[in-house]
């Protein structure tokens, strides 16, 4: 029962998005499976959390071959945890969908690849396995590739084009590492390589294929000067897709590089300084991308870019303080930006469009609105006591902490770049909020008003949900604090995960 | 294209073909061959009809879509995946039936994983390619 | 009827052939599989006839290898020549031949016959175009053919 | 014969690059594909060859009596073949796509001004 | 032993000088019929080829993919015919 | 008093589902609930003197050790009453100045949440908790300044507001990590012990630079100082709590907080004196030329917190007595004056001083309380301004630290001009003859006139029983100095030098109120100097920064996918070849290759001809040819290397891409060559470049001996465990099934993206 | 007696392969090089197949050697003819020296190919009925 547990994630969806494709074409039992798909996968992922904290780490070996010969999957207090914050995004999206996609949409393609992009998230998050995780990953950039594409609007092309091309890139050279990591050690398991890796008497060129790693993740999860598909792309899906993406496929490649490098590779110094300048150039470039942006959804793709930035440094630092305000920053991230392209969806239900200029007034016509949005921005933000202030504080620390000249950088990328996050999001709120509806805009059609109710609340309860979710990530930080720390605990001692997974050290 | 050479060849090609792409995917356990290949050898032989007697004729060939494949080959898959799993295993765990059966061998859940395998790939190839026809036709 | 029992038990002896196991059983599997397989692909394709009589068959066979060799060896000539004896040419073939088996199959031998390839044959099946690569006269190769690879083909599969 | 195999695959992966930084859409995609082979045929290279063995047991037996190339190499790559296939035909649609949006092959036509609203 | 030498010192040199002439039609075309030919041409060495190494080597399974190149490696002549014949302009 | 301090987000969290009855009626009720913590702050009042202190303390984050750790001494005290006093006077005056405006219930959310983040501030004895009132401020100052929201000006100003705290607020939060990290505490008092090794500490100067970055933006010194009199946007009463008598002292209460962890240090005190005394000087001589009644009243303000953090910055006992003093001082007459102005806006529609006069005769009671404050202001005898000013000469007369008689003459500069300002605003509307157009003005109702007075009120029971305030001023002077001692504030101190320039101050204010008429002709004047403001060099910056940001963000993403790729692969060159040539040389174990055969090298030619053909033809079908020439090429190799099922595979999907691609290819434009040989030539350098590195890495990798231990398991069990012998089949079915099952998805889900490609069109009008 | 044979087959399979080679080398326009080598190389890789068939002589191999012949000897021609015809449709030129080409003309805009008279002819036809006609 145990190790059943730790597969239902992907199975939950598998099935879930596999029912789907009988009812191809329907809509509506479509939508309830994927209601009751996300609702079961949320329970799911909080008994397997639970199970995890008070248990330790646990391991299924698929196919019951013990561990370097088989797949294993490994539920740490990492993986749950991220399998827990993406059921809950799964969760929210699933129910804006109801009303937030369109019916050709919801017809065909979208549910099941919704499905099996979920499934593709757990899966990476689980598997113990590099190949296996390479396959995770193929399954969420094919299930992307989908979603981004569904609708074919000409911007959906175009952003598609660079989406796919630079995303496939991205593959190959995971694929690549994963070539070099085989022929050094003739193994894939990440416990056995965890133990096997060091030993290669080769260390240079470790360090060569953990750069290579972190090129692969580093597309994936878009930092600097790898992030072009992301602004290129993730304004033009619908706004349920982008929200979908933007809350958990850049993190996922967060996940792996924190993954990868906490297992098995170290960051040396060389390293240490690249990822911080890289980290820098990051929060910088998203950061200068948000200022100038007009468009809501362009603007969060920026966002998100920055605060990529402020995890990536995390990981180069490499304390407890640093990884624990990193995965930290992970949560409330999946959680803020989730919420924040839905929002985006609900603006343009409202207004017809994403565009600041064009917008306004929602301050006076949606007050109840304007305030969820206020908190989710400002938690965003930073704002203390907020969700995202926290992990801030553990990155100060450990910028602090750490004496090299590029950690300097980082600390100042990261006051630099809070500071334009506010900036940038206080001016939305004024522009999109405070700011009145600018005339050319009045005969624009609210598609929001006239829905019934139960549209409007599947449209406006998801945000709550997230919303809540940040504010308890918030309000009560200790919880989430302390499963950060214990994470960057397992990550600076891998030694129960590799015992748990291979039954001996 | 009104091609009468291809026709002719098509029409015995296909019973050919598709018997040799159950022969691989049967044998894939022992030799090479399995569902994969066994699947792409089946929607090459589709695809043939299909240029020699154009897709729509295919399509009526096949009664229904071939995107139906995929639903029923993933769900045959599954199933024989976590079947284990009611049996206390973990999932994917081979389950065997004690005694080898004639011409197939012995059968296990892999087997039956293997032609899910097998379905989805005849559904994927012909779904993509008739699909692209069809919509090259307007 | 006939043809597709006849179908049937090809493609019965093909599977058997194929997987090297002559047991019982797997003549009973061999021929289930082709039955469904038939029953598949068979419908709107026109009626086929197979080999009618062994004999002939045989025959026929043995004056296609001659005829073979002996093309292939003319070809081989003509490519090792330092100046290539060759003149080519595209030639209405008027058929004797009526069904789409019995043209397809023509046309397949001919096609196999070293120097000569059928081009295309007519939409209303009457005449084949056929490329050659030693052309003397339109007549002497018409009846080339027709002696030698038709009339004996007709003989097999009629 | 390694040498040799590293040469093919430095030049596929090299080839992938060039092409994949043409400005014509068909190029990008046979660059995908050829970089897509290089990475395969890596895994194969670095997993270890060995000529004429294939890792199948013999008909009679039920262990292997010699040596045989390394299955899981091979293994890995059929995986990354099959995943490449679904991948390349989905772009290769997508690219076709664009082209009936754009009538362009041309990748820089993929410009729509940037702030136009979507 | 004498057919080991025969196949290797012979027979596979032979079918490879083959492939490359081949290839060299390829390379040079003229038209993207002639390129079509050739390729057609290289698979149906490529089943030669694979017999003699199959014997080499001891290996019939190799075999098995010689049957693959030799029922489905016309296909993609047939794909290239049809798509000659239904295009407009050239490519 | 956690309750007390969260009461005010009590109310705001009430607001959100009971804003409509709030609207209505409650809102003039809301009083009560400072007025509560004002009383309870007054009862502490004996706790304080009695010399002790008071501690709450909860847990909230244990980890971080941040906690709901609140502490309340004498400097927690003074702002303590003066954040519920005046808050009491402002909600009641609130009340009915904004009777009737939208979005009422959302102000008074806003302003009890300010309420909580203010007495949270200067409550905690936790760094950060102090850190998250901090920015709870600055939030919800940005809600109450833009409350007008459809005003473009009150939103453009709560943005900078908010953009310049903001800032201010995360370096001072690096300086308080950074404080904390050394400190090994998050306790302020227990900062207090280790004092010395802060000062000591090589981050000291930076320390230092980022709480004066936090004290200064939030206090309004010079040069950040010009988001205040924008910030006079907000509400008038808004002006008056947030904006005199409270928030903006938050700086100056943190700096008196940190002078005994940080201060006395010739670079505190140096920066202190340096900022506040330019502060005082310009932010006074800035107000002479203002004539809306808050303009003046803002630089003023900014004046005052300029003189402060110049008293601080002095940083003898006497200056830390004036500034306690001063605070108090300066809270009661500026808010007095504030309410005042709106008052009379309220009553007349107009702030512009030139156009004011007379209003005595209408609006008796206010008068007198702008009269009061105004002289309380200007440091007339027997009102608390007298004592303040008094102490301040007292402190820059008697400081150490440089030369005394440069800093009093500051002092006295400054004084005049804010003791002129104040009669401006608090004098100059209700003396003189009442204009037509505001003779028919009647006074409003008690709420808008009784809260000024009352403070009004204060001035003078203050400044002539000075004595009965500095029991408090004793405990908050000793607090900001760290160490005890007593205070005794005495209306008279006889004749002696700081007497004298306590008159020189008055004399130089009232004749400078009654020669000069009030105009703001200079002010056009010293726009022309407007190049050289803070404000404008800040505007310069951010626009400078805006047209980088665009010039930077298009360059980068330029909307060009090679462009991108190019990118993305120089970098990968870079960094590759860097570390390659660092630390991997290459060595070739030709032992360990195996030997060339000619069948090999006929692939190898195979292959690379069809690459080089692929990568040169202008006809797309051709390189489609030369492409699969490449996969037969790769399948021959699988079938020489002893992999049948990866050729089989292999070759089946290369015929089925070239099926796929006709297909596809029949609508397509002709293969057009875009770029000239150069850029080829270039990208060509580049590929190759790339290409080498992973030969490079694959040469040395196969050099590394390895010890294979996954695969001979495979080969042991694939027939007794898993009953089959083609290994590569078994581990794609049953050793790594997994892997197998979810490529199909993969698959799957390709074939659903062609078709949603091909036919899911989603219109125009059913977008999103 | 085996061997002798054996090395037959496989000494003529390769020289033919070889041969079809040089002829899709030499040859000087398509259809000639499509009709010397297609077949030659069929006829090369068969003989080849054979010698394995007969190499391994276990009936199984046996049997899939010669399937492999038979595909060969089916789908080859097809192969062949279909892009002979994509070839003359998509006017590939007849060699310089061509004797005859009774093609020419013969299929009509969308690839119907008659078998009676050419478009030229019919088109001379039609003229002369209306010289015929006044
Ligand atoms: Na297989
Ligand atoms: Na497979």
């Amino acid at each position: 029962m145990i190790q059943h547990l730790i597969i239902l994630p992907v199975l939950v969806h598998l099935i879930t998005g596999t029912v789907n494709l009988f009812f191809w074409g329907k809509p509506q039992p479509q939508r309830v499976m994927s209601l009751l798909g996300t609702f079961t996968a949320m329970l799911i992922a909080f008994a397997l959390f639970n199970q995890v904290r008070s248990e330790g780490v646990m391991v299924m070996h698929a196919a019951n071959w013990k561990a370097p010969f088989g797949i294993s999957f490994v539920a740490d207090t990492f993986s749950s945890s991220m399998v827990l914050f993406t059921s809950f995004a799964g969760f929210a999206v699933s129910l804006f969908s109801a009303a937030g996609i369109s019916a050709v949409r919801a017809q065909y393609a979208f549910y099941p690849i919704f499905h099996f992009l979920l499934m593709g998230l757990n899966g990476a998050f689980l598997t113990g396995d590099l190949f296996n995780l390479y396959v995770w990953f193929e399954v969420i950039i094919m299930a992307s590739f989908v979603l981004i594409t569904l609708g074919g609007s000409k911007a959906q092309m175009e952003g598609g084009v660079k989406y796919v091309s630079l995303n496939l890139l991205a593959s190959v050279i995971f694929l690549t590492a994963i070539a070099i990591v085989y022929g050094l050690t003739g193994t894939l398991n990440l416990a056995d390589l965890a133990i096997t890796l060091p030993n290669i008497k080769n260390q240079g060129l470790i360090n060569i294929t953990a750069l290579l790693f972190f090129i692969g993740f580093g597309i994936k999860s878009a930092v600097f000067p790898l992030y072009f598909w992301l602004p290129s792309s993730y304004h033009t899906p619908p706004s349920a897709v982008a929200a979908i993406f933007a809350g958990l496929l850049t993190k996922v490649g967060v996940y792996a590089m924190l993954r990868m490098f906490t297992l098995l590779f170290h960051p040396d110094d060389f390293m240490t300084a690249i990822i911080l300048i890289i980290s820098l150039g990051t929060m910088l470039t998203g950061a200068l991308g948000a200022i100038i942006k007009t468009d809501l959804k362009r603007m969060f793709s920026y966002l998100i870019i920055c605060h990529i930035g402020y995890m990536v440094g995390g990981l180069a630092l490499f304390t407890q303080a640093a990884l624990g305000g990193a995965v930290f920053y992970l949560f409330h991230d999946m959680m803020i930006k989730t919420n924040l392209f839905l929002i985006a969806g609900v603006i343009k239900k409202i207004r017809g469009t994403t565009n600041m200029p064009k917008l306004g007034g929602l301050y006076h016509s949606y007050p109840k609105f304007a305030l969820l949005v206020a908190i989710v921005i400002f938690s965003l933000a930073g704002t203390p006591p907020l969700s995202g202030f926290w992990p801030k504080i553990y990155l100060f620390q450990a910028g602090f902490a750490n004496t090299s000249w590029a950690s300097n950088y980082y600390v100042i990328g990261l006051i630099f770049s809070s500071l334009i996050t506010l900036y940038v999001l206080a001016k939305m709120w004024k522009d999109v909020f405070w700011k009145k509806q600018p005339d050319t805009q009045i005969h624009v059609p609210d598609h929001f008003q006239p829905l019934s109710f139960m549209k409007k609340l599947s449209l406006i309860l998801p945000i709550v949900f997230l919303a809540s979710i940040t504010l308890y990530i918030g309000l009560d930080a200790e919880r989430v604090l302390t499963v950060a720390n214990d994470i960057a605990k397992e990550m600076l001692n891998p030694k129960p995960y590799i015992k748990a997974v291979l039954g001996h050290l | 294209m009104k091609n009468i050479i291809l026709r002719t060849a098509t029409a015995y090609l296909i019973p050919l073909l598709l018997l040799f792409s159950v022969f691989l995917l049967l044998r894939g356990h022992y030799h090479p061959g399995g569902g994969f290949v066994g699947g792409l050898v089946a929607s090459i032989a589709f695809v043939l009809h299909g240029f020699a007697f154009k897709m729509q004729n295919t399509l009526r060939l096949m009664k229904f879509h071939p995107s139906k494949f995929i639903p029923v080959g993933l769900s045959v898959s599954i199933i024989s995946s976590i079947l284990p799993m009611f049996f206390k295993k973990p999932v994917m765990t081979g389950l065997w039936l004690n005694k080898p059966l004639p011409i197939l061998g012995n059968v296990g859940t892999s087997l039956f994983f293997d032609i899910g395998v097998y379905l989805v790939v005849i559904g994927v190839t012909l779904n993509i390619l008739f699909t692209i026809s069809d919509s090259g036709q307007q | 009827m006939t043809n597709q029992l006849f179908t049937n038990i090809m493609l019965t002896l093909i599977w058997v052939m194929l997987s090297g196991n002559t047991s019982i059983p797997n003549f009973g599997f061999g021929f289930a599989l082709g039955f469904v397989i038939l029953y598949l692909t068979v419908r709107g394709v026109d009626n086929r006839r197979y080999f009618y009589r062994v004999p002939r068959l045989v025959r026929f066979v043995l004056r296609y290898i001659y005829e073979m060799l002996k093309a292939n060896l003319q070809v081989t000539r003509t490519i090792l020549m330092r100046k290539m004896d060759v003149a080519p040419a595209i030639i209405k073939y008027p058929l004797e031949a009526k069904t789409d088996f019995e043209i397809t199959m023509l046309s397949n031998i001919i096609s196999l016959t070293p120097g000569t390839l059928v081009m295309d044959i007519s939409d209303d099946k009457k005449v084949m175009y056929i490329h050659t690569l030693y052309y003397k006269d339109k007549d002497s190769f018409i009846k080339y053919i027709r002696l030698n690879l038709e009339i004996k083909l007709l003989e097999v599969i009629r | 014969m390694e040498l040799l195999l590293v040469i093919m695959i430095a030049i596929l992966y090299a080839s992938g690059i060039f092409m994949l930084l043409r400005r014509s859409m068909v190029r990008l995609l046979m660059g995908i594909i050829l970089i897509g082979n290089g990475a395969n045929l890596l895994i194969f290279l670095l997993g270890g060859i060995t000529p004429g063995k294939p890792p199948v047991i013999a008909e009679t037996k039920s262990v292997f009596t010699e040596a045989y190339a390394d299955p899981v190499p091979q293994a890995l790559i059929l995986t990354a073949i099959v995943i490449s296939f679904g991948i390349q035909s989905f772009a290769i649609v997508l690219l076709r796509q664009v082209y009936r949006l754009l009538e362009s092959d041309d990748l820089d036509d993929l410009n729509t001004p940037l702030e136009e609203d979507i | 032993m004498t057919l080991y030498y025969l196949l290797y010192f012979f027979a596979l040199p032979v079918n490879c000088i083959a492939m490359i002439l081949v290839f060299i039609r390829i390379y040079k075309g003229p038209t993207v019929f002639d390129r079509i030919v050739a390729l057609d041409l290289l698979i149906t060495m490529g089943i030669g080829t694979i017999a003699i190494y199959s014997i080499i080597t001891k290996q019939p399974l190799f075999l098995d993919v010689a049957m693959i190149l030799a029922l489905i490696g016309f296909l993609s002549t047939v794909a290239f015919s049809y798509y000659l014949e239904k295009r407009k302009d050239n490519d | 008093m956690i309750l007390t301090i969260f009461s005010g987000l009590i109310l705001a969290l009430f607001c959100v589902p009971f804003g409509r009855q709030i609207n209505k009626k409650l809102s003039n009720f809301l009083f009560l609930i400072p007025l509560s913590g004002f009383i309870y702050f007054l009862l502490q009042l004996p706790l304080i003197l009695a010399g002790q202190t008071k501690t709450v303390r909860y847990e909230w984050v244990p980890t971080f050790g941040i906690n709901l750790d609140f502490y309340l001494d004498g400097l927690s005290l003074l702002f303590s009453l003066l954040i519920t006093g005046i808050g009491t006077l402002i909600f009641l005056y609130a009340a009915a100045y904004l009777k009737g405006k939208q979005y009422l219930s959302r102000f008074y959310g806003y302003l009890g949440l300010f309420m909580t983040a203010m007495l949270g501030l200067v409550s905690s004895n936790n760094i950060i908790l102090l850190f998250v009132f901090w920015e709870l401020t600055s939030i919800s100052s940005f809600f109450l300044i833009g409350f007008d929201n459809e005003n473009e000006e009150a939103q453009k100003s709560a943005l900078t507001a908010l953009t310049i705290t903001g800032g201010g607020g995360l370096l001072l939060l690096g300086g308080v990590i950074l404080m904390s990290n050394i400190a090994e505490t998050y306790s302020i008092k227990a900062m207090v012990f280790s004092a010395e090794e802060l000062k000591n500490h090589s981050w000291y100067g930076f320390i230092l630079l980022s709480i004066f970055a936090g004290a200064f933006t939030k206090s309004a010194q010079f040069p950040f100082h010009f988001w205040l009199p924008n910030a006079m946007k907000a509400p008038t009463p808004v002006s008056a709590y947030l904006h005199s008598a409270t928030m903006v002292k938050a700086g100056i209460y943190l700096l008196a907080r940190f002078t005994p962890i940080l201060g006395n240090t010739s670079l505190w005190n140096y920066s202190l004196m340096f900022v506040g005394g330019i502060t005082m000087l310009y932010a006074a001589f800035h107000s002479l030329f203002r004539v809306d009644m808050k303009g003046i009243l803002a630089y003023s303000t900014i004046s005052a917190l300029g003189i402060l953090v110049f008293l601080l910055g002095i940083g003898t006992k006497d200056a830390y007595i004036a500034a306690s003093v001063f605070i108090l001082v300066h809270a009661l007459y500026k808010a007095t004056l504030f309410l005042v102005t709106g008052t009379v806006d309220y009553a007349t529609g107009t702030r512009d001083i030139r156009a004011l006069a007379g209003l005595r005769k209408v609006l008796l009671p206010v008068a007198i309380a702008g009269i009061i404050a105004a002289l309380s202001s200007a440091g007339v005898p027997l009102f608390y301004g007298f004592i303040g000013k008094d102490l301040i000469y007292e402190a820059t007369t008697h400081s150490f630290s440089l030369d005394s008689t440069f800093l009093t003459v500051a002092a006295i500069l400054t004084n005049i001009f804010i003791g002129y300002s104040g009669l401006l605003v608090g004098i100059k509307p209700f003396t003189g003859k009442l204009s037509e157009e505001h003779s028919t003005v009647r006074l409003p109702g008690w709420k808008l006139w009784l809260p000024p007075f009352i403070l009004a009120f204060c001035c003078i029971i203050f400044g002539c029983f000075p004595g009965r305030t500095s029991g408090l001023m004793s405990y908050v002077a000793s607090a900001i100095a760290g160490k005890h001692f007593n205070l005794d504030l005495k209306l008279w101190h006889g004749v002696n030098t700081v007497f004298l320039l306590s008159m020189i101050t008055l004399t130089g204010t009232a004749f400078i109120y009654f020669s000069r008429r009030v105009t703001n002709r200079e002010l056009i004047i010293l726009s022309t100097f407007n190049k050289l403001a803070p404000a404008y060099l800040v505007k310069k910056v951010t626009d400078g920064l805006l047209a980088f940001a665009k010039k930077f963000t298009n360059t980068m993403h330029n909307g060009y996918l090679r462009n991108y790729t190019m990118t993305i692969v120089l970098f990968m060159v870079g960094i590759l070849s860097f570390k390659l040539l660092n630390g991997t040389p290459l060595t070739i174990d030709w032992y360990h290759l195996s030997p060339v055969s000619f069948y090999e090298v006929t692939v190898a030619i195979l292959m690379l001809g069809a690459i080089f053909l692929s990568a040169i033809t202008k006809s797309r079908l051709t390189a489609l040819v030369a492409l699969s020439v490449v996969g037969y090429a790769i399948c021959i190799l699988y079938v020489m290397y002893g992999a049948p099922d990866l050729a089989m595979t292999q070759f089946a999907i290369d015929t089925l891409t070239v099926v796929l691609f006709v297909l596809v290819l029949f609508k397509l434009p002709p293969f057009l060559n875009f770029t000239n040989t150069k850029i080829k030539l270039r990208d060509g350098l580049i590929s190759s470049a790339f290409g080498g590195i992973i030969g490079w890495i694959a040469l040395t990798v196969l050099n590394e001996s390895v010890n294979k231990e996954v695969s001979p398991y495979y080969a042991e069990n694939v027939y007794k465990l898993a009953k089959g012998k083609n290994v590569v089949n078994v581990i794609l079915v049953d050793f790594r099934g997994f892997d197998t099952m979810f490529e199909i998805i993969v698959l799957a889900m390709a074939s659903i993206g062609v078709y949603s490609l091909l036919k899911v069109k989603v219109k125009k009008s059913e977008r999103e | 007696m085996t061997d002798i044979l054996f090395i037959i087959l496989c000494t003529i399979g390769s020289l033919v392969t070889l041969v079809a080679a040089v002829g899709i080398l030499r040859m000087p326009d398509f259809y000639m090089r499509l009709s010397v080598t297609v077949k030659a190389s069929t006829i090369g890789s068969g003989l080849l197949l054979l010698c394995a068939a007969m190499y391994f002589n276990v009936p199984d191999v046996t049997n899939r050697a010669m399937a492999i012949v038979l595909f060969l000897i089916l789908t080859a021609p097809v192969a062949g003819h279909m892009i002979g015809r994509a070839a003359y449709m998509g006017k590939a030129k007849l060699w310089k020296d061509s004797k005859l080409d009774e093609l020419e003309g013969m299929y009509d805009e969308d690839h119907h190919l008659r078998s009676g008279q050419s478009k030229k002819e019919l088109q001379e036809n039609d003229e002369k009925k209306a010289d015929i006609q006044p």
